[in-house]
């Protein structure tokens, strides 16, 4: 089943590159149909996922590299659990709609969708993968293919950007193949059930050494400050759906990973650097809330924000309960749609007005109301307001940490208070004021993939906003083991 | 009393009924405004009729709560949130304020909003509030209320900026978000503290085991701190009050109901619901609270003077009033804040619809483009004056026993606040009169051309407005005349107190001679002065003005708190520090980043030197390279030097 | 080896090859450094006669002497343009610091190393009259191999060496 | 200095003097013939250590093959005669294209 | 032994010369219409058929005198070098048909390869040195072929800096046989192994001029240097040959040299050994991928980047310090892997360069365009390149990193650490290469055809990269089991 989910966009992938060129539009049909069915499996896993087992689901495996000595023991191994399954879930629905939101894309149409749903499979791999080893190959099967559609769909400094993204994520990673390998070098497995079940306690290198270089690569990914700084270029500078991509999994993927693997497996350095994480996740969040306030540019803005949203996930992470973990086990999956959204009309709107500068905008709603409604909705569930996902997550998290970073804490609530700050002032200049003449030819987003693509997104929002139990009873299951282990530690 | 107990699903109902109603509206009505604004009053009719019916078991059970069940929310681990509803005496007043108000301005705005292009949109948001409100007051859960005052605030939000296509509405609507936000910041870590420290979010519970001592001293001084920022956000006191005035940027049918009546009364529900916590709390923290009421009511009065604008002043008031009622609750005067935010919520209510009616007729809510209308739109007159008297407190309105209960409590507890109380009572007067004779009295100065689009008549003929705006004023009226003596014996004060531990029942009703006549000297004298400055124009008010030097112009500046706020918090802070931040990660963090990639390209051009396409070059490197490699390895590896010492 | 006249031997013909190879590095003009070269090999050689290398000696005289010294004159005269001079590349000193380098650290290595733990005298205790013998059992017996494959390196050496210098056949082809 | 005796020590220094001095001509000369020349000092150099191993070592006991060393000569030799042939071809071959076979100036190929 | 055991076992070999006099025969009675390349395919598809013969005759072990040796470790290096050689002939046929000696150019490779088959056989130091520097003679004449400016100049200098390298190493290889009295490497072990105190610095001596001059031939830091110029002034063919087969070969010495000669791990010089190729292998990852950043020419960054790999794969010979067949192993697939990839990429350039006329990057720009098939492949090689994933230098890397790890040694975690930030700088000029030809868009849009026989092995090696990438079981295996001969039994 989660092999299906692996193989399916990467099948569309090649499919729509051996497309005619005379025919390349078609690809976002083969696109749709591949992502669409990859959604389905992950709908489809998602409700047969059964809180009450503890451990994977839904596992496969075989033995994938069966060296005879040299301790390279690699197994093909994927499995979902409450931590994963929503996020596969998310995956699956970002996926579709950034299809969605790539439907007039002209260019290059073949190979944008090809690495579209290359990188799918990619993230798909990170988020399934139950051996280090593949985990990291997942890690860096992603690398290429947003180089290619940054650098290529792109606007702006495109090149840079790309780049940038690209020597951050690498150098981060390259850490992290060194920890993945001392450990696995320690344990003689790779096997991430097995080194949760048996966490390594004495290395070559001093375990906190590996502790941090694992956690570089997700600290990257996440991104937190002082590592950020490719995020807003990145976004910026990405076509749409690659925004939507980026904001809605891929930071994830750094969540995730210090969540699965960089805590339980080495939970006393987890816990021994717990202030430190507190202290960057805190200073993270204002940082990023701080920026945000005075960014010009769209989408430059949503891209800060998100640094400081995430630090909520660090946050939460470095209280290392089970409340905390699940709070950002949650913000993960709530900023994925949220921010998901955000950069869906944002990007929308750039479409038509083909500017991002806030300060050439005013009055959109006038001409807009759909795209306006949808900002709208998108930014209040940004700053947190209930009845929306990203008030569970964000409560749950300062609940969780509030006990161990009292000051971290307080400094993510106020970057709440500066959250509706960013976002109303942003919705009063793009989308209030008087309507002008200067967009007078604007229309409102009304095909059909546009407004499948947001509907779907608020759909989710305010579903997991009114009733979380959709979420948590997932979450639960698969935050409680490694709270367990991480509250058994001091 | 007159019915059976209420069943907890119809008590559900009333919560749900605005909800349906917005989204019918929502899903189906977008295009029909008519049948928009009926069915709300539809829908909000019946919850009043289940409201009545609520406050009618409350009564029953003389104020103490009913038994319902909370229901599971969210569970989590340890987390496990429930709601449910609370109705005791307290809530029970809420929830009729609330459903009768909505009830009352929904009638009041067909006429107000006809012809107003987003009369859908204005009816499916007022139900939204509506609902939001009722769900704060009718929560039985921490989370649950501060999850609806969250709402409360979006809806507030989206009210004032109802004409978003207005600049000023737009900012009005963001600044009004936002600074409550600031307060919420306290709010929320309340929240989060509460239940860090105590494990549950039950706000029986909580009053409970804080008037049993069994929250250690610090926690509950946070908490109750965190909620009065709280609070003090959203029933704008000192210094976050500065956003109400400018949230009447919303239609006048808003500033009724939300800016007046019930959603900035919220912060006062607040403490009150949380009175056994607040009284647990050390005193410096009621002293606190109580000053910054005092101080924001006099603070407000103030500028209600000199506002020129009839909405402003009257949010002044408002301001003013909450004050009173903060003031109260910082004295223990849990019965005298209840009951005031009870009788203010209908002499205010009825004041702004009756600005609205002067606006309807006029265009315009600036006083000096008013005057004289007394004669064309007698009702409004009539009862603009009864609301007005009621709020400065003269017998025997509403206003006056509902006040004098609150100074009562100052004269026992702390005479300095009784003394800024009486004075704000004066202040009170004055402004209210000023208003009064600079729009009905005196000669009509023609009031402004209608704005495009907007629902005004011919302003050059003023008209008494018509008939569904009129009547929600009359019936008002009925409120502001006579629901102060719901309290008179008692009666009022033994109900809401059920809602309380029954150790912290201690409210009689006694009259205080001094009091009594103090205040009510103070309310005349502020007519007075009124009359002569702004009826009589003897002195005239520019005499004072001058007389009074820089004074009036700091008062009209609104004592430059916006700008404060503004230009020195947000500007120079915020964004200062945003800027500074976005040079660090401009100029430091990336230029480490691209320094060391500018770095590397130059070793790298550096290192191609090295090639210089010569063979004797690349042999020489061969051979210096063996030699470094061997000496190191002598060194290193061989112990050449040990070798070599003699 | 203790006799006077080895002794004798080997200091002077150290000198003089060591001398014809400094003379190398020196002379001004590339045709007199050709002929210290031809010295140097020529003192090499005695001190392969000193080791009792006499097979070897004569191979030297031959080989390089001879055929080597050869081959550079040829080389010389076809390329007549060219600078005459010995001169020095840009790269003298470095070149100086990697031969006195390894100059140094090899005489290092070759004065304190106990070599007397090995010290011996395997060929004085055979002393066989002449070495030629056993160096053609070794090289057609053990040594077969690397023998045959030198064999074609010589060949193709030669075909390479014809294959570029031979004149063209036609225009010219390639990139 | 007649009553010291010739050890291999003594062989070996007069073989890294050799060896260093070729290095040098090796790697400073401008001409490739010179070069060439260089490389063949340094060639003999190695010749005279393993000539010298040969003679000297103990490492040759029974099971010793002290004429390998000669052998190894042999072998070196050919090479080294079988190098200067290709070198000199290619010497020339580069001289018929730029009439000149100073290293400076061969140097289009670089960085 | 008898004359057919012995024909048995040097049969690879033979053949490979056998094959060269062949096909210069061949070239001399026919001239240009003989069939050169294919009789030399022939040659080398009967050399690899005996090589499996010599697995099914029970050839194993030393064979005259010890001079060669024939093990699972020389059959390895047979394979892939008889394996290299035929993709550089069938996929620079269309190029060798144009050069004037290709009967000449065609019988030096083989010579060439047959020589680096016995190479990878030596067992002794005389036939190591002989093959050597047969193989490396005949490569100098490989690299001035086509005998224009670029190419002679190329084998001038390729041919003096080999001859101070082989002086060097002969220099080593005289102290190793005057210590130990031998000249066999398993005599010469036995002697490291018990070495006294006293002869540590000749030793150290004796391995860095040998590791020195083996180092020449793997292009590791600092004897690399000829590198750039020679891959850029050589023709491609022979540049993609070098930069396979004869790194290849280095490093199949090295490691016989080491774990045959020197006596493998756990004597007193490992450690001395395992620091030295450390500190080699980071500098020449350093060296290689920096320098190749500011570089525009397609084939010198080949050249760098084959320089920064070298350092790679050196990782795995600084991993020697651990017993079993950690490093080696890695050493070996890393190899055969690197040998399916950069053949790819030099074969692709070729392709593309000899239509384009040009070696400018700028030129490749929108390849995919001109011709996709080969801007496919060379993207593919390059992602393997640079150890991106799902491609076998992902494997190849992790593999080897793995394997330094595995020993245990807290410097070698360091090592990998340097290896790892370097893969992160070689993203940079590989990628940006990989975006060029995918996304730019070409000035001139005309296709570029790639010849059938180019083509053919493009497709090869990109499905040995990505076969490799997703399946590297067998391949490890098989490197694994070849490793394993080297150690004592």
């Amino acid at each position: 089943m989660l092999t299906l989910f692996l193989l399916l966009p990467v099948t569309g992938a090649v499919l729509s590159l051996f497309l005619p060129e005379e025919k390349q539009h078609d690809a976002k049909w083969i696109a749709l149909v591949f992502s669409g069915a990859a959604f389905a499996v992950s709908v489809v896993v998602f409700a047969l996922f059964n809180a009450s087992v503890p451990g994977y689901q839904f596992v496969n495996t075989f033995e994938w590299i069966a060296a005879s000595d040299a301790g390279f023991r690699i197994r093909y191994t994927v499995g979902v659990d409450g931590l994963s399954a929503p996020l596969v879930l998310l995956l699956g629905l970002l996926s579709v709609v950034s299809v969605l939101v790539s439907w007039r894309i002209e260019v290059k149409a073949k190979q944008y969708f090809a690495w579209l749903l290359f990188m799918e499979t990619a993230v798909a791999g990170v988020f399934l993968s139950l051996d280090l080893i593949q985990f990291f190959l997942f890690w860096e099967l992603e690398l290429l293919p947003m180089f290619m559609l940054i650098s290529q769909w792109g606007s702006g400094r495109r090149l840079y950007s790309a780049t940038k993204f690209l020597i951050y994520t690498l150098a981060g990673s390259a850490f992290m193949l060194v920890g993945f390998l001392v450990l696995g070098a320690t344990a003689g497995t790779f096997d991430i059930a097995e080194l949760t079940a048996k966490p390594v306690t004495q290395a070559v290198v001093p375990l906190t050494f590996v502790f941090w270089a694992i956690m570089l690569a997700f600290l990257v990914k996440l991104p937190t400050f002082p590592v950020h700084t490719w995020l807003p270029d990145a976004h910026t500078d990405a076509p749409t759906a690659v925004s939507v991509m980026l904001a809605g999994v891929l930071l994830k993927m750094g969540g995730y990973g210090i969540i699965r693997i960089a805590l339980p497996l080495l939970p006393q350095q987890a816990h021994d650097s717990r202030l430190i994480l507190a202290s960057l996740a805190g200073f993270s969040v204002l940082w990023g809330a701080v920026i945000t306030l005075r960014q010009t540019d769209l989408k430059r803005l949503v891209a800060y924000s998100s640094v400081s949203h995430m630090g909520y996930v660090l946050l939460g992470v470095s209280a290392m309960g089970s409340l905390g973990l699940s709070g950002a086990a949650m913000q993960m999956f709530t900023h994925g749609t949220i921010t998901g959204l955000l950069f869906v009309v944002v990007g929308l709107i750039y479409d038509r007005t083909h500017t991002r500068e806030i300060s050439q905008m005013s009055g959109l709603m006038h001409r807009m109301p759909v795209v306006g409604t949808v900002f709208v909705i998108a930014g209040l569930a940004s700053l947190g307001l209930p009845g929306m996902s990203g008030f569970v997550a964000e409560m749950t998290t300062f609940l969780g940490s509030l006990d161990a970073h009292p000051v971290a804490t307080a400094a993510g609530i106020f970057g709440v208070v500066l959250s509706a700050g960013y976002i109303l002032w942003t919705v009063q200049r793009v989308l209030h004021g008087p309507a002008t003449d200067r967009w007078k030819e604007l229309t409102d987003a009304t095909s059909w993939w546009e407004v499948t693509a947001m509907a779907s997104l608020v759909f989710v929002i305010l579903a997991v906003g009114i009733y979380p139990a959709l979420l948590t009873t997932a979450v639960q299951a698969g935050i409680a083991p490694i709270a367990q282990i991480m509250e058994g530690v001091s | 009393m007159l019915l059976p107990h209420i069943p907890e699903a119809a008590v559900w109902a009333i919560y749900a009924a605005p909800l349906i109603s917005f989204l019918v509206i929502v899903v189906a009505l977008r295009t029909r405004p008519l049948l928009a604004g009926r069915f709300t009053i539809g829908a909000i009719g019946v919850a009043w009729l289940l409201a009545m019916w609520a406050l009618d078991t409350s009564i029953g059970l003389g104020g103490e709560p009913a038994a319902f069940h909370p229901h599971h929310w969210l569970t989590l681990f340890k987390l496990d949130v429930e709601f449910g509803l609370r109705l005791d005496g307290l809530s029970a007043v809420m929830i009729a304020v609330v459903t009768s108000i909505s009830l009352l301005v929904q009638i009041y705005s067909t006429g107000y909003m006809a012809g107003d292009g987003g009369y859908a949109r204005f009816f499916a948001f007022m139900s939204l509030f509506t609902m939001s409100m009722l769900g704060l007051v009718m929560a039985s859960s921490l989370l649950q209320l501060f999850i609806h005052w969250e709402l409360v605030g979006l809806t507030s939000y989206l009210l004032i900026g109802f004409w978003f296509h207005r600049p000023s509405a737009a900012a009005a609507a963001k600044k009004a978000f936002i600074v409550t936000r600031f307060g919420d910041f306290g709010f929320m870590l309340a929240v989060v503290l509460i239940w860090v420290k105590t494990g549950t979010f039950d706000i029986a519970e909580i009053n409970h085991l804080a008037h049993a001592g069994e929250i250690a001293v610090p926690v509950l001084t946070g908490f109750v701190l965190g909620l009065f920022a709280g609070a003090a956000g959203k029933s704008a006191q000192f210094p976050l009050h500065f956003w109400l005035p400018d949230a009447m940027e919303g239609p006048t049918p808003v500033s009724s109901i939300v800016h007046s009546a019930t959603m900035v009364a919220a912060g006062v529900y607040l403490l009150l619901r949380f009175f056994g916590a607040v009284e647990a709390a050390p005193e410096g923290v009621r002293t606190t609270i109580a000053f910054v009421g005092a101080f924001t009511a006099i603070f407000a009065a103030s500028m209600g003077i000199v506002a020129t604008d009839i909405k402003r002043v009257l949010a002044y008031s408002t301001i003013s009033q909450l004050g009173y009622m903060v003031m109260a609750i910082g004295l223990g005067g849990y019965v005298a804040a209840i009951f005031h935010l009870f009788t203010h919520a209908f002499f205010k209510s009825l004041l702004f619809q009756g600005a609205g009616s002067l606006s309807h007729a006029t265009n315009t809510f600036e006083m000096p483009l008013m005057g004289g209308l007394r004669k064309a739109m007698p009702i409004t007159y009539w009862t603009f004056l009864i609301g007005s008297l009621s709020l400065s407190g003269v017998f025997p309105l509403a206003g006056f026993w509902s006040k004098d209960e609150i100074l009562a409590d100052a004269w026992n507890h702390n005479i300095l606040l009784w003394l800024i109380g009486t004075a704000v009572a004066f202040m009170t007067a004055l402004y209210m009169f000023r208003a009064i004779f600079l729009t009905f009295f005196g000669d009509y100065k023609g009031g402004a051309e209608p704005e495009h689009g907007s629902h005004g008549g011919h302003a050059s003929h003023p008209h008494e407005s018509p008939a569904s705006m009129v009547a929600p004023l009359l019936i008002l009226t009925v409120g502001a005349i006579f629901f102060g003596f719901f309290n008179v014996g008692g009666m009022f004060g033994h109900f809401v107190e059920g809602a309380l531990a029954p150790e912290l029942r201690h409210f009689e009703f006694e009259v205080n001679p001094v009091v009594l006549v103090v205040s009510t000297v103070a309310a005349l004298a502020g007519i007075g002065v009124a009359a002569a400055i702004y009826y009589a124009q003897r002195p005239q008010s520019s005499v004072i003005r001058g007389a009074l030097g820089p004074i009036p112009g700091v008062v009209e500046h609104l004592y430059y708190v916006n700008e404060i706020a503004e230009d020195g918090v947000v500007r120079g802070l915020l964004l200062g520090v945003g800027k500074l931040a976005a040079a660090f990660d401009k100029y430091v963090v990336d230029g480490i980043v691209n320094g060391i990639g500018q770095a590397t390209r130059l070793v790298g051009s550096g290192l191609r030197l090295t090639i210089t396409g010569q063979q004797q070059a690349y042999s020489s490197l061969y051979v210096l390279g063996v030699v470094v490699a061997v000496g190191a390895l002598f060194v290193l590896g061989g112990g050449i030097l040990e070798r070599l010492a003699p | 080896m203790e006799s006077p006249g080895i002794i004798i031997a080997f200091w002077v013909l150290a000198a003089v090859t060591v001398g014809g190879c400094l003379m190398v590095l020196v002379a001004r003009n590339l045709l007199h450094a050709l002929v210290f070269l031809v010295l140097a090999f020529l003192g090499m050689a005695g001190l392969f006669v000193t080791l009792s290398a006499d097979f070897i000696a004569v191979a030297q005289i031959l080989i390089y002497a001879g055929s080597i010294a050869v081959l550079m004159v040829f080389a010389i005269m076809l390329t007549p343009l060219a600078a005459r001079d010995n001169a020095n590349s840009l790269y003298l000193l470095p070149a100086l610091a990697a031969g006195l380098g390894i100059a140094g650290l090899v005489s290092v290595v070759a004065v304190i190393t106990p070599w007397s733990e090995l010290k011996g005298d395997a060929l004085g205790q055979s002393d066989p009259v002449t070495t030629v013998s056993a160096i053609g059992d070794l090289l057609l017996g053990r040594y077969v191999l690397p023998f045959e494959v030198a064999s074609i390196l010589l060949f193709f050496a030669l075909l390479g060496a014809i294959v570029l210098v031979h004149e063209r056949r036609g225009p010219r082809e390639g990139s | 200095m007649l009553g010291l005796s010739v050890t291999l020590a003594h062989y070996l220094v007069v073989s890294a003097l050799i060896f260093g001095i070729g290095t040098v001509i090796a790697l400073s000369k401008r001409n490739a013939v010179a070069v060439l020349m260089g490389v063949e000092l340094m060639l003999n150099a190695v010749n005279l250590t393993l000539i010298a191993f040969s003679r000297f070592s103990s490492a040759f006991g029974q099971n010793g093959q002290p004429l390998s060393g000669h052998v190894f000569v042999v072998f070196v030799l050919t090479v080294a005669a079988a190098e200067a042939a290709v070198a000199l071809a290619m010497a020339v071959l580069v001289y018929r294209q730029r009439e000149t076979v100073d290293l400076d100036r061969i140097n289009l190929l670089r960085g | 032994m008898s004359v057919l055991a012995t024909a048995l076992y040097l049969g690879p070999a033979a053949l490979l010369y056998l094959g060269a006099g062949v096909v210069l025969l061949a070239d001399l009675i026919h001239g240009r219409r003989a069939v050169t390349g294919l009789l030399t395919l022939v040659t080398l598809a009967l050399a690899a058929v005996w090589a499996v013969l010599q697995i099914g005759g029970g050839a194993q072990g030393p064979i005259l005198g010890g001079a060669i040796v024939v093990d699972s470790f020389s059959l390895y290096f047979t394979f892939l070098l008889t394996a290299v050689t035929a993709a550089v002939v069938v996929g620079t046929s269309e190029w060798a048909a144009k050069v004037e000696d290709r009967g000449e150019f065609y019988s030096l490779l083989l010579v060439s390869v047959g020589s680096m088959v016995l190479l990878v056989q030596s067992n002794d130091l005389i036939t190591l040195f002989v093959a050597l520097e047969t193989t490396s003679l005949a490569q100098f004449i490989l690299a001035g072929i086509t005998r224009n400016e670029r190419s002679s100049e190329a084998g001038l200098k390729y041919l003096l800096s080999g001859a101070v390298a082989a002086a060097v190493l002969l220099y080593g290889f005289a102290f190793l046989f005057g210590m130990a009295g031998t000249t066999s490497l398993p005599g010469i072990a036995e002697f490291v192994r018990h070495a006294g105190d006293g002869l540590r610095l000749p030793l150290i001596l004796a391995f860095v001029f040998v590791a020195a001059g083996v180092g020449f031939k793997m292009a590791i830091f600092p004897f690399h240097a000829w590198v750039p110029d020679v891959y850029q002034g050589a023709p491609t063919p022979v540049g993609s040959y070098l930069s396979v087969a004869s790194k290849a070969a280095g490093f199949a010495v090295v490691l016989r040299l080491f774990y045959t000669g020197l006596g493998g791990a756990g004597t007193p010089i490992t450690h001395d050994w395992a620091m030295l190729f450390g500190v080699f292998a980071a500098a020449s990852m350093l060296f290689g991928n920096v320098g190749a950043l500011v570089q525009t020419n397609v084939k010198r960054i080949l050249g760098y980047s084959s320089i920064a790999q070298a350092g790679n794969i050196a990782v795995g010979i600084a991993a020697v310090a651990a017993q079993g067949t950690v490093g080696p192993s890695g050493v070996l697939f890393f190899l055969g892997t690197y040998a399916a990839t950069n053949l790819g990429a030099f074969l692709a350039v070729n392709a593309v360069s000899e239509r384009l006329g040009s070696d400018e990057i700028t030129s490749y720009a929108g390849l995919f365009k001109r011709a996709p098939m080969t801007a496919v492949v060379l993207s593919l090689c390059l992602a393997s390149l640079t150890g991106l994933p799902p491609t076998a230098g992902f494997i190849a890397k992790v593999y080897i990193f793995n394997s330094a790890i595995q020993t245990g040694e807290v410097w070698l975690v360091g090592l990998v650490a340097i290896a790892v930030v370097n893969t992160a700088i070689s993203a940079f000029y590989y990628l940006r290469w990989v975006r060029t030809m995918i996304l730019d868009d070409p000035e001139d849009a005309t296709p570029i055809e790639t010849p059938g026989g180019a083509q053919g092995v493009l497709l090869l090696a990109s499905a040995a990269v990505l076969f490799f990438g997703l399946w590297p079981a067998p391949l490890i295996l098989l490197a694994q089991q070849a490793a394993a001969a080297l150690l004592p039994a």
